[in-house]
Formats: structure tokens, sequence, C-alpha cells
């Protein structure tokens, strides 16, 4: 589905990701961990297409995109959840969802995933017109996943998509990753603090650090190694 | 707290810079120069009054509105018989106290809703000097204010006036350089970047935009003063929405971080429509096309070259400290 | 006096609806590109200019002459926003600076092209609609029907179509709309242009009532600003609260006490819904922390 | 080969354009008509008349630096303008000290006075044409209550005041009301002003909002006299209005186009701009063609003070506008406001007809 | 030290915060937990003055500061974060710390207009909260060069420089990892026993609350439910139910 190969991404005189390479499968849900700075948020906006690499490139279904515009990667089937929620705050709750499906113009298959994601956000049913920069934070933080996936997308970026949220919707958030790639068969890229969530869920994972793959394999796997343990999971 | 920490080369810049104004005199080829530098001097501190209140983060479009009111007040009392260098000084209070008082109430608007309602004011202000004919002159505007005299010397001359607007301006520029340093300067520029974190970190960021806009307009209003009794005349007409735009302009030409940027405004904007005088409608066209692609190029003023160079060396610094760190 | 007073309503209304048309577009252009264009009535300016030459010297068919004026002002101001405004999107103050600049270009094009004279547009209708006493020039109500639909249809775009959505989405995080798959890069201009348009539009709605000359477009511009920030930056229907209480007062003042009167009236509103309402009668706030 | 440069200082952009335009050209066609022949002959000398012109952009402060730059930088000693009533007090002391003749537009009566024995008026102004057409007129239509509209400015003031003296010398009342400058829409005013009524006066007033109001209060069926004391408005204002509104309305006609100087000039203005000619222009035209005359005699075109005492002892010049000379000693203490002749012209069937010619005292 | 009193929020017809009561003791670390949109964030900006409140009263020290603007709160000792990341963006790490402390150690706002001294003392402080967070080598970035993450560390800088004698922190974790969670909750734990600050915390994070609170109090729907030890808390049924589920227990 996707693969990145050797990119490095700066900001200005700042190296951010350096020569990183990773691939997804069809259908795998890949995590990625890192700590603060490390440049997990990077790697995500370069494969959207919201930030240049300086070198290296980057294929979607075996067609290379790194040079193509972000409206146009989306176009082809990527969505993002960013780091911070970014709603837009002066627009309805409903209308940032329907600006998540622009890309997708079937009204008939909108109306059902719109049901869907009021299914798994009941709270975001109540708070539908209220506007989304009055919103609590986590209830930001459902509208941003919502947003993603009114898009339909086949691979979703989620860009920490637990910060902030309760608990009980943090398993929430789990379930539902795992209800979408299981039942639809998305793939998806999942950017987490929470290390222990990130890699029970995924069929893969990267640790990055200074803005390089320090580590990588199964979830299960890495969750068993002393280094990960020690550095990411506080254990 | 500014990043520019002041080297000895910049205070022997500035010595020489300062030298080479009071010497202006007697190198000028003829007193249109001197005339040039007199409305430079006046530019500089409509300029820096802007600029501090630039620094706390708002941008008033209604800056000729207080030079008018300082320039009639300072006019009417001197006709009346007050000394000028005294009315002066009443005038930027009086415009200090206007600007206080709807501060006041119109700073709680932030960014483009606080421009446009200082741009009405200072429309409102024309409009009254135009109305209240039996005190201003109405449209005809005031003639003869007396010009100003210090210890029986009067200012009359040009070469006699220029070392006096000099003398005003260099006060201004020194003050305003002074505030950029202190405690009060670095809350304004706090609180213009980030108001609601100001406002957490215990200070009162209404009041200190409030003083800001004050002491700008203060200004303003001294050198609306100085102007008038510099051409002796004033009417509603020498301040308008225009000037609001042209001190604007030089402001942002100039930059807007520091004190320099109103400096090199003014130095290269007052000069400019001289120029260009004698084209008739192309000038203005080439006006707007120079203000135009000094946006678009060096968006943060001409003084941001000097910063740009700056900053680039601070990250060249911190990156090698980076580098060295991880190394080790 | 009743007829007076009546009168006196439907003339501020008139006035008002004129000063919605200008003031929508203006406002649009804020609440989509961050932008105070200064410029705004120069757009207005170049349509009715072009409008005067077309129809009124040139004698072409009234609907092609409205078409061509408002298109080849549009394009203007798609070169405009390609060449300058582009670069200052959400860049407040520099793009208020930067439209100064663009107006004064504007103008002064205008006036060594055309010449300071001013030009006149024959009317399209003549005569008055009387009703009950109160009158209604003809020529008017063109205008005040040309300036409710648009501002229905405008109201219909961007408030209920996927274009209107994705214009608001970009207007309040560009680079999270292109995320969404939205072409900034097309949305930007067209809403530009869109309200270029809306400006060129009044500009000839405007011709045959007034006159024409390089420098219109300055009053009309400040008018805009008075009733945005009443109504609300960004808001069309501020805008058109906002312009038809201005109509109003104007009327009122002018009717009953004097011309003078009523800008300072109008900034005594301004100062007054500052005091009770900062975000403007319909603006809105965003949440403090 | 020697030379004299003119400068001629107004403002070239803004609303006033169109005024500093017809300065300019006037200007240039007397250089044109003295350089054809070789130059200007002085003493027995042939200077070819240069011109420089400053925009002073309508503001008191580019007034006194395009003056002092005129003066100081380039060396003039003649000047066409300034323009506006602002700039010309503002730049009085420095004309004066600097012996500068100054030819100036400004309408303020403080533009000519003792205290400036250089600036010269060659436009006649309300002060002028005020009180003679305004007695023809109230004699002519018996209007009793005149009502006018003007914009709040300088030249609104003064002619509000000017006019509203002239119409209680001629035993009338003039009720004067003022807008601002940007008024588009009168309706208001109008309703309420027209109400009793039964005289409009629109001098004062540039041709097109003339016309604009012209045309809303006949909009709103005031049926009475109209009257446009000042400026030369009739052809714009015929534009505006239409034909209809403006019929029976009676205008200041500044210039005589039956003279063959005069329409010579038209033409010739019209041929070279493409554009109708300002009403203004010609009587700049006829001001040079009297600073030239007082050149010759004086045999300078240096000494400004001697041209001054020549120029001020003319009278029956030549001049494309018919026989000119300088009247204002009793005015403003000094005879320098030109002294020619004009006219009051009524619109009928679009056409404008003159009605009677008047002078300083009065029309006929 | 500080006591909420019947405080109540709404905004239109919504109550975000209704009726709730509690106080603060010196030296406590109280945890405030509850599922999104509960009302914490709300309570957090009524308590420091960002927000009026609807009805109720909050007591700080003694004193009723109810409705008080958010700078004086400030200046009597209690600051708070925000749950985004609020810093100066232009300007660089050790400034931005500076200005923290710049509303409570001046003695006017004309002070230090012609000495520098302020300026070298409000930088030592600066880097002394620097040091504590471990920031000091970014020191010289601007804040928008700092990731995510740092650049929450650098608020919560932000508003200790400014001395408080009560922190309210909103959600000072989120977007950290673990091991980064676990080393701000050491630096928190020294803070408040070098500097005897009182905290006061928002925080999903259920481990860095069990390990750093001494009391929780728990917000449902605008109402508190729940006030006891931590382990209370989360054996609380009510609490489970709303806001932890089942599995998070453990997490
Ligand atoms: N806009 C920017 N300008 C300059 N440098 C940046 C910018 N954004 C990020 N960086 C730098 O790039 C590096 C990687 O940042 P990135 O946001 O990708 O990290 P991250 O792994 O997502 O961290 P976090 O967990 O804190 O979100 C950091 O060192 C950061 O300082
Ligand atoms: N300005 C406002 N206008 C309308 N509703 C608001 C406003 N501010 C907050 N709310 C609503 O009040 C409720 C409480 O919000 P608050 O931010 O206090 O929640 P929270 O407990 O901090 O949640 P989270 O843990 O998700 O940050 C939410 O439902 C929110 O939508
Ligand atoms: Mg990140
Ligand atoms: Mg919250």
């Amino acid at each position: 589905m996707l693969e990145v190969r050797g990119i490095s991404v700066a900001y200005g005189a700042l190296s951010a990701v350096r020569n990183l390479s990773m691939t997804v499968a069809n259908g795998a849900i890949v995590s990625l961990i890192g700590s603060n700075g490390a440049g997990k948020t990077t790697t995500m906006k370069a494969i959207i297409g919201l930030k240049a690499v300086s070198s290296g490139e980057i294929y979607l279904d075996g067609e290379r995109v790194d040079g193509v515009p972000a409206p146009q990667r989306v176009g082809r089937g990527i969505a993002l959840s960013p780091e911070g929620r970014r709603v837009f705050p002066q627009m309805s709750v409903l209308d940032n969802l329907l600006v998540g499906a622009y890309s997708q113009r079937d009204a008939t298959q909108q109306k059902k995933t719109l049901d869907q994601i009021y299914g798994y956000f009941p709270r975001l049913v109540e708070r539908r017109t209220q506007m989304a920069g009055s919103l609590s934070g986590g209830e930001q933080q459902m509208v941003a996943i919502g947003r993603a996936l009114m898009a339909r997308p086949r691979l979703l970026l989620l860009d920490e998509p637990s910060l902030g949220l309760a608990p009980i919707i943090v398993d929430e958030i789990a379930r539902i990753i795992v209800e979408i790639n299981r039942d639809i068969g998305m793939s998806i890229i999942l950017v987490e603090q929470n290390a222990k969530l990130a890699l029970n869920l995924c069929n893969e994972a990267f640790v990055l650090e200074a803005g390089a793959v320090a580590l990588s394999g199964k979830g299960k796997d890495l969750l068993a190694s002393d280094y990960v343990r020690r550095a990411y999971l506080g254990i | 707290m500014n990043p520019s920490t002041t080297k000895p080369m910049s205070y022997v810049a500035v010595a020489v810079a300062v030298f080479l104004a009071v010497l202006l005199p007697w190198f000028a080829p003829n007193q249109f120069y001197i005339h040039l530098a007199t409305v430079g001097c006046i530019n500089l501190m409509l300029v820096l009054g802007l600029a501090i209140i630039a620094r706390a983060g708002q941008l008033s479009m209604g800056h000729g509105g207080f030079a008018l009111v300082g320039g009639y007040v300072s006019a009417l009392l001197s006709m009346k018989g007050w000394p000028p260098l005294l009315t002066l000084f009443i005038a930027g209070l009086t415009a200090a106290v206007i600007a206080a008082a709807l501060g006041w109430i119109i700073l709680r608007l932030r960014g483009v809703y606080f421009v446009l309602v200082a741009f009405a004011f200072s429309q409102i202000v024309v409009l009254l000097a135009l109305d209240m004919s039996s005190i201003t002159g109405g449209a005809n505007g005031l003639v003869g204010v007396p010009p100003i005299s210090i210890f029986g010397c009067v200012l009359r001359a040009k070469p006699q006036f220029y070392p006096f607007a000099l003398a005003c301006a260099l006060t201004t520029l020194l003050l305003t350089w002074l505030l950029y340093r202190s405690p009060l300067g670095t809350m304004m520029a706090a609180t213009a970047e980030n108001q609601r974190l100001t406002e957490s970190s215990g200070i009162d960021t209404h009041r200190v935009q409030v003083i800001a806009f004050t002491i700008g307009s203060g200004i303003a209003g001294f050198a609306g003063a100085l102007s008038t009794h510099y051409l002796r005349f004033i009417s509603p007409d020498s301040y308008t929405f225009w000037e609001s735009v042209s001190y604007l302009t030089m402001l942002v030409v100039g930059g807007r971080d520091g004190v320099l940027g109103p400096v090199v405004g003014v130095l290269v904007l007052t000069p400019l429509p001289e120029l260009l005088r004698s084209t008739e409608g192309l000038q203005h066209i080439i006006y707007g096309t120079m203000l135009v692609l000094c946006l678009m190029f060096v968006p943060n003023g001409l003084a941001s070259l000097v910063q740009t160079w700056r900053s680039r060396q601070r990250v060249a610094r911190t990156s090698a400290a980076v580098v060295a760190e991880e190394v080790t | 006096m009743d007829i007076i007073l009546a009168q006196t309503v439907v003339n501020g209304l008139m006035v008002g609806m004129i000063y919605v048309l200008m003031a929508i577009g203006f406002t649009m252009v804020f609440g989509i590109m961050r932008i105070v264009n200064f410029a705004h009535g120069e757009f207005y300016m170049v349509g009715a200019f072009l409008f005067a030459i077309l129809y009124g010297s040139n004698g072409m068919p009234f609907a092609v002459s409205v078409l061509l004026a408002i298109g080849a002002t549009a394009l203007l101001g798609l070169l405009m926003e390609r060449i300058v405004f582009r670069r200052f999107r959400g860049n407040e103050l520099n793009g208020m600076i930067a439209s100064v600049g663009v107006a004064l270009i504007l103008q002064n094009s205008a006036l060594l092209l055309w010449g300071s004279s001013a030009r006149t547009v024959p009317p399209v209708l003549s005569g008055v609609l009387s009703v009950g006493g109160i009158v209604f020039p003809w020529s008017r109500l063109v205008v005040i029907i040309g300036a409710i639909v648009a501002v229905v249809l405008l109201n219909l775009l961007i408030g209920h179509t996927r274009i209107g959505r994705a214009m608001r989405a970009v207007a309040q995080d560009a680079e999270i709309a292109q995320v969404q798959g939205i072409r900034v890069d097309v949305i930007f201009p067209a809403a530009f242009v869109l309200g270029v348009s809306l400006a060129a539009f009044a500009g000839v709605l405007m011709a045959p009532v007034l006159s024409v000359s390089p420098f219109i477009g300055l009053a009309p511009t400040l008018k805009a600003f008075v009733i945005v920030v009443i109504g609300g930056l960004g808001s069309v229907p501020g805008a058109v609260v906002g312009g038809l209480l201005i109509g109003l007062i104007e009327s009122f003042a002018g009717t009953f006490v004097s011309a003078s009167l009523s800008e300072i009236l109008q900034f005594l509103v301004v100062i007054g819904v500052v005091l009770l309402r900062p975000q403007g009668l319909l603006g809105r706030k965003e949440r403090e922390a | 080969e020697d030379s004299v440069t003119i400068g001629v200082h107004a403002s070239f952009s803004g609303a006033g354009a169109a005024f500093a335009e017809g300065m300019l050209a006037a200007t240039d066609f007397a250089a044109e008509d003295v350089n054809k022949d070789g130059g200007l002959e002085v003493a027995g000398k042939r200077y070819k008349i240069l011109i420089k012109q400053y925009d002073d952009r309508y503001r008191a402060a580019d007034a006194v630096t395009a003056m002092d730059r005129l003066m100081i930088q380039d060396g003039i000693h003649f000047v066409v303008g300034p323009m506006g009533s602002a700039a010309a007090v503002a730049t009085k002391d420095q004309t004066t000290s600097g012996k500068v003749i100054t030819m100036t537009l400004a309408f303020t009566p403080r533009a000519l006075g003792a205290d400036a024995p250089f600036a010269y008026r060659p436009v006649i102004t309300t002060g002028e044409f005020s009180d003679p057409q305004v007695a023809w007129l109230a004699k002519n239509t018996a209007a009793k209550q005149v009502v006018s509209l003007l914009p709040n400015d300088e030249t609104g003031q003064q002619i509000g005041v000017a006019n509203f003296n002239s119409y209680a010398k001629a035993g009338a009342k003039l009720q004067v009301e003022y807008f601002e400058r940007e008024r588009v829409d009168f309706v208001p005013i109008l309703t309420r002003i027209l109400m009793k009524a039964d005289g409009l006066e629109l001098g004062g007033n540039s041709p097109t909002t003339a016309g604009l109001i012209l045309k809303q209060a006949r909009e709103l069926g005031y049926r009475g006299p109209v009257f446009v004391t000042g400026g030369d408005v009739a052809a714009e204002m015929l534009k505006v209005a239409g034909k209809d509104a403006a019929e029976g309305t009676y205008v200041h006609l500044p210039i005589d186009t039956s003279l063959p100087d005069t329409a010579a000039y038209v033409t010739r203005f019209k041929a070279k701009y493409g554009q109708n000619m300002n009403g203004f222009s010609p009587f700049f035209y006829a001001g040079l063609q009297m600073l030239f005359t007082a050149m010759k005699k004086a045999a300078t075109v240096d000494d400004t003070t001697k041209i001054a005492t020549t120029l001020d002892g003319l009278s029956d010049v030549p001049t494309a506008m018919g026989k000119a000379g300088w009247t204002g000693q009793q005015k403003y203490g000094i005879k320098h406001q030109i002294d020619l002749p004009f006219y009051v012209g009524q619109i009928k069937d679009g056409v404008v007809t003159k009605v009677a010619t008047c002078d300083v005292n009065a029309c006929r | 030290m500080l006591e909420v009193e019947s405080l109540k929020r709404s905004f239109g017809g919504l109550v975000a915060v209704r009726n709730v009561s509690f106080k603060v003791s010196e030296g406590d670390f109280l945890g405030l937990i509850g599922p999104n949109g509960a009302g914490k964030t709300t309570l957090f900006n009524v308590i420091s003055g960002v927000l009026r409140p609807s009805a109720g009263t909050v007591r700080f020290l003694d004193r009723d500061i109810s409705g008080q603007p958010a700078n004086q709160t400030v200046r009597q000792g209690l600051s708070r974060t925000f749950q985004a990341a609020t810093v100066y963006p232009e300007a660089t790490v050790i400034e931005n710390v500076a200005r923290g402390t710049l509303g409570t150690s001046l003695t006017g706002l004309w002070s230090g207009f012609l000495s520098r001294k302020w300026r070298v003392a409000a930088e030592e402080k600066a880097y002394h909260v620097l040091d504590l967070f471990g920031l000091r080598r970014r020191a010289d970035l601007k804040a928008r060069e700092l990731s995510y993450g740092e650049q929450r560390r650098l608020g919560v800088a932000i508003a200790l420089a400014s001395e408080p004698k009560l922190l309210m922190l909103d959600e000072p974790v989120a977007g950290l990892n673990p091991e980064e969670a676990a080393e701000l909750a050491s630096v928190l734990r020294r803070v408040k026993s070098e500097r005897g600050v009182t905290m006061v915390m928002v925080e999903h994070h259920m481990r860095t609350v069990m390990g750093l609170c001494n009391r929780v109090v728990v917000l449902d729907h605008g109402t508190l439910i729940a006030d006891g030890t931590p382990a209370d808390v989360v054996s609380n049924p009510l609490v489970i139910e709303a806001y932890l589920g089942k599995e998070a227990v453990d997490a």
C-alpha cells in the first residue's frame, strides 16, 4: 500500500527526519513510537504531503507520490487526523465532518459513514450543531478522528488519537481502530505516546529516535523487548 | 527580552549616524534638504508612536487623528498667547488623555477590529474640525500659528527649526529604545505574541495595551503640534486617512521590531515622494508598486534583513552546540 | 409627517442595500483570506468604469455590458490575487497594507487610462414608482433587487454547499483543509474573485445612478469598514444587518437633523456595538481556553 | 540658450486632478505659443519657456515641500498654483519671502492680501460673481426661500458663507446645508429641506454632484427654480441629471464660447487631451499672457519685484478671454484679482444659452 | 487554601459546571478527572478568572476571587497551564520562561527603565526553571521550533516561573510518552517538595494521577461524583462506569 524509501525532512537548518524507510502492507496497522521531537509527526506530514521531503521517495500503491500535492494524495485515499486536533473552530461539528467528506462525494455513502461515526461517538450527536471551537478538548479529538474517517480513506494516519481522551474513550478508540481495520480493511498508521496501546494494536511497529528508525519489528515482539520496555513503557 | 544584544559596533554606528544628522545643515547643498530632514524628524516621531502601539500588538489607523488633535490644541493655545514650547507638551498630553479614554474602551478589540475603529475615530476628529468652524476655523484651518521660541530664540527659519526637531526625534528614539528594553516593553511584546498566556503570567494585558496606545498617541499629538508650528498652519486636511496610511507604510516597510525599523522606514519613504513628485499620476503607481514589492520580498521590513542575519548566526550556534552535545 | 417617516425608512433601506452589496464582498474576502481589502472599492470603480464604457459610450447591449464588465473585473481580481494577495493570506496586517498599495495602483492607472473627469451612464430604467405617496425611483429599485438577489445567492453558496464549506474550512485552517482534499490553491483565488465580482456588480448597478470617475472607490470601502465592524467581520448576515442599520441612520439623521451628524452617530453606534458586543452584532467569539 | 521656468504646483492625484491638469494644460499652451516664435523676447534676449510641475497630493505639508523644491531646488520665480486653499495659505509666507509670483486657484479670500504682494488670482471666485448673479436671479425668479447643499470642505464652507451674504443683500434667505464629501445620496437631506423652499442653489458643487442633487430633487417632486451660481457645470450636469431634470436651470458661465479666442482654446484643449476642458484652464492661460506681457514691459525675467509692479499696472490686456485687468483693492486690500466678464446661462432643451453678461458690479 | 463553593457555569442553555464544591488544602496534590466534556477545563477557567462564574464563589487564601481578572489572581499566587500548548512561538525558550516571571516579580510597570538588573534576575530565575524541565539545552531555540511535547513542557515551565503557591495543570502529560510522563511527574514532585507548591491537575493519564495525587475529585456532566483518595476513587463503581472503563483500571 505505502512504501517510504529513505526520506529526509528538514525545517530550515534543522533536520527532523533522516533517511527513514518503512512499508505499510495492505490492511496493516503500523505504529510509530518515539519520544518528543523524534520526528513522528514530521513523518506523517511527509506522507500526506504537508511537508516536502528533501530526499527519498514515497510510493502509494506502487506509484510515486512524493511530488504530488496534499489534496491529490487525499484524493488517492489517504486521510489524516492531525496532532493537536486542528478542528475548524468556527464551523459546527456537522460541518467539520462534512468537510472531511470533501473528496468523497457519494451522498448515500456519506450519510452511512456519518451514522457510523455518530455510533462511535454518541457525544458528537448531542453536540452536532455546536461550533467545534467551543467543544472540550476530548470532544474535539473525536471530531478530528471522525473527520478523517469521513473521507473513507484506504490509508488512515492517526497522530496521537488518544491524546486528551478519557480512559474509557481510549478503549473505545482502540476498539474502533481494530474494527475499521478488520471490517473494511483500512490500513492505518498510528502514532502514539501510549506505546503499550500502540504496540498491542499493530502488526508492525517502528521506534523513532532523533529522526531515524532505531528499532522495528512486530508489535508483540517490541512489547517484549527490554529496550522498549525501559524506554517507552516505563517499566 | 530583545534578542538583539547591543554590541559596541552598534554604539559606534549610532554615534556616527547622530553626528551626521546634527551636521546636516552644514553640508546640505541647500535648504530644501533641511526641510526634508525636518519632515523626516517629525515623521520619525509619528512612526515611533505607531511602533510602540504595534509593539503591544495593535495597529492604529487613527494615528493621524491624534496628530490632528495635537496640532489644533497647540495652535489654538499658542494663538491665545501661551508659549508654544509649553503648548507642544499640552498637545501631547491631550492626545494621550483622549487615547487613554478611547483605548480603555476599544482596546478590548482584537486586530483588524481595532484598526477599523481607530480609523473611524480619526474620521470623526476630521469631521469635528470641519464642523466646529467657530473654534477651528473650519475647513480653512488656522493660519498664522506662532513659531516656537526657546529662550528668546525664535525658530522661524529652517536651519533654526531643524535642530529642535532633531532633538525631539532623537529624544523620542532614545525613550522608545529604553522602553523596549524595560519590563514594560517586554510585557508589550509578550502581550502582542500571546495575550492569553501573558495574562496568565499575572500581567494586566489590557492595561499594558492602553499604556502603549496612550504613549504612542501622545507622541503623535506632540509631533502633530511640532509640525503645526513648523508649517505655521493646520487644517482638517493636514492629517487624513492617507497620512495614517503613510505612517503605517513607513513602519511596515522599515520593520516593526525594534527601533531600527521606524528609522529605516522614515529614511526610505520620506524622500521617495520627491523622486516621483513630477511624474503626475505615475508617482502613485510607482509608490504603490514599491510598497507591494517591499511587502512581498521583505515582509518583516527592511530592518529585518539585519535580524535574519543575526538569527541565522544563532541557529548555527545552537545546532553546533546540540551536535557537540550529542557527539560527546 | 407619516409619509415622511415612511419615506425615510424606505430611503434608508434603499441606500442600506447598496452598502450591503459593497460590504458582503469585502467581508467575504476578509472572512476567507483574512485580508482587509482596501482595494475593494477600486474593483467597484473598475466595474463601474467598464460598464460605463461598454454600455454608456459604446452602446453595447445591457446584458452583454454587465457580463463583460463583471467578467473583466473578475479577471483583474484574479490577476491581483495571483500576483499580490496570495502571498498575504492570513497575514492581516501586511495584507491590509499591500491592499492599500494595490488601491493606489488601480486608482491611478484608471486616472491615466480614462482621465480624471467624471462619466455618466444613461439610466437603465427611469421614472419613479409611487405607492401611497412614497416614492421609489426605478433606478434604485433595480439596485435593490440586484443586491437582494446577490445576497441571497451568496448566503446559500457559503452556508449550504460543498464549495462554501470548503471556503470556510480554508479560511479557518488552510493546512488542515488541504488534508481534507481541498485544493487551497483553487479555493483562495475563487473566493477572492467572487468578492471582487460582487464589488464590480455593485459598480455596475450604481454606475447609472451615480457617476463614474477614478476616485469613487474609497468612499464605499470606508463605508464597508464601518458596516463590517458593526455586523461582525467575516459574517455575511452581519454585513446585511450593518448595512441596513447604517442606511437607516444616514436617512434619519439626514432627514431630521443634519447630514454631518450622521457620521458622528455612526461612530457612536460603532463604539456602542464594540462595548456591548466586541465581536460585532452577528460575529462569533472564539472559545477562551 | 536662455530659459525661464514656470512651476506648476497643483494636486495631480486625487479628486482635484482635473483642475491640476487644466492648470498644466494652460501653462503648456502658453509656453507652446511663445516657444513656437523662438521664445519670449525680453530686453533683446529670447527666453525659452520651460515647465516643471509638482504634485502636492492635496496636503498642506506636501504643498510646502513642493513649493520649497520649486523655489530652492529649482530656483523658480513664477508658479502657476497653488491649487487648494490650504496649500495657498500654507505656502504664503514662503512665496512672499522668496518673492515668487504665484497664480493661485484657491478660492479663499486669504489667498490674496497686502501681506502677499506676489500672489495673484487669475480666476473669478464666489467673492466676485456671487453678489451680481444672485441679485439678478432673485430679481428674475422672485425666489425668497432658497436652500443650498454644499460639501463640508473649504470650498463648500467658503461659498456657503459668500452665497448666504449675497442672498441676504438681494433680499432673500438662503439656508445652507453641508454634507460629507463622499456622500452620493442626498434624498434624506432633500426630503427635509425642500419642504418649504422656493429655490435650490447648487453653486459650489462639482458638476456631477450638482447633477446628482438636481436629479434626486426632481425625483422627489421638486419643481421650483434651480441656480448654479458657480463653476463650469452645465455640460456635465446635463449629462448626469438628464435633459428633463435640468430644464430651466440657471448656471454660471465662466466663459463665453462665442468669443473666437475662447472657442479656439476650447478646441485646442479637446484636440490635445481628448477630454472636455476644465472650466478654469483658460483663465490661467490668460493669467500667463498677462505675466508674459509684464515681463516684456519690465524688461527682466529675474527681478520679480519689478515684474510684479509692472503686472499690477496692466489693464485692458488682450487675452483669450477678452480684455483683462486687475481688481480687488476694496475686497482684499490689493489689486491682484483678475477682472474679466462672466455670464449667466440657462438650460433650455438641453442647450445652454447665455441670458446675462456680468461684471463685479452687476449683471445685464 | 482554595475553596470552591456551589460553583456553576453555563453557556447559553448548556450547564458545563453545576453546583460544584470542594477544597484544596496547602500541600495537597489534587487530581481532577472526569470524562471528556465533563467541565474540568471550564472549572479551571472559572477558578483562574478566565471565565466568570454564573453562580457560586471561589476563595483563595481566604480572599474571594470569584470573577476577578486572571492577571490579578496570578499575582496572588494562583497560576494555571492550558490544555493546548500555549507558548510565545516567536520568542526563544529562555525568553518564554523569563516573561513568565515578570507579572509577579516586579514592583511596578515602570521599574527597570534604566537599569538592566531586572533582566539578569529574570533570566537567572528562568534558567532554574528550565533546568528543572530539562529544557536548558533548548534555551536558545524559538518556541515554535520545539516539538509539540516540548512545547507542552515549556507551557508548564512558564506557569511555574510566576512562582505560584497554587499551580493548576490542565493535562500536563498529554502527548508525552510514558517515560517522559514519568519524568515530568518526578519534576512535578520535586517542584512540589522544593518549592512547596500546592497543585491541582486535570489528567486522563491515570498512572500519573495515581502516582502523584493524594486526593482525587471526579466530575461528570458538570457534577462532582466522587471525592477521595486515589485508591477509593478508582474503585468507585460510578467512576469506573463513567470514566475508567473496565480495562483501564490496570493501565
Ligand atoms: N514548524 C517547525 N519548525 C522548526 N522545527 C520543527 C517544526 N516542527 C517540528 N520541528 C522540529 O522537528 C523535530 C521533530 O518534530 P516532530 O513534531 O516530528 O516530533 P514528534 O515525534 O511528533 O514529537 P511529539 O511527540 O512531541 O509530537 C523536533 O526536533 C522539532 O523541534
Ligand atoms: N464557550 C463555550 N460555548 C459553548 N459550550 C462550551 C463552551 N466551553 C465549553 N463548552 C462545553 O462545556 C462542556 C465542558 O467543557 P470542558 O472543556 O470544561 O470539558 P473538559 O472536562 O475539560 O473535557 P476534556 O477532558 O475533553 O478536555 C463541553 O461539553 C463543552 O462543549
Ligand atoms: Mg508529534
Ligand atoms: Mg479540558
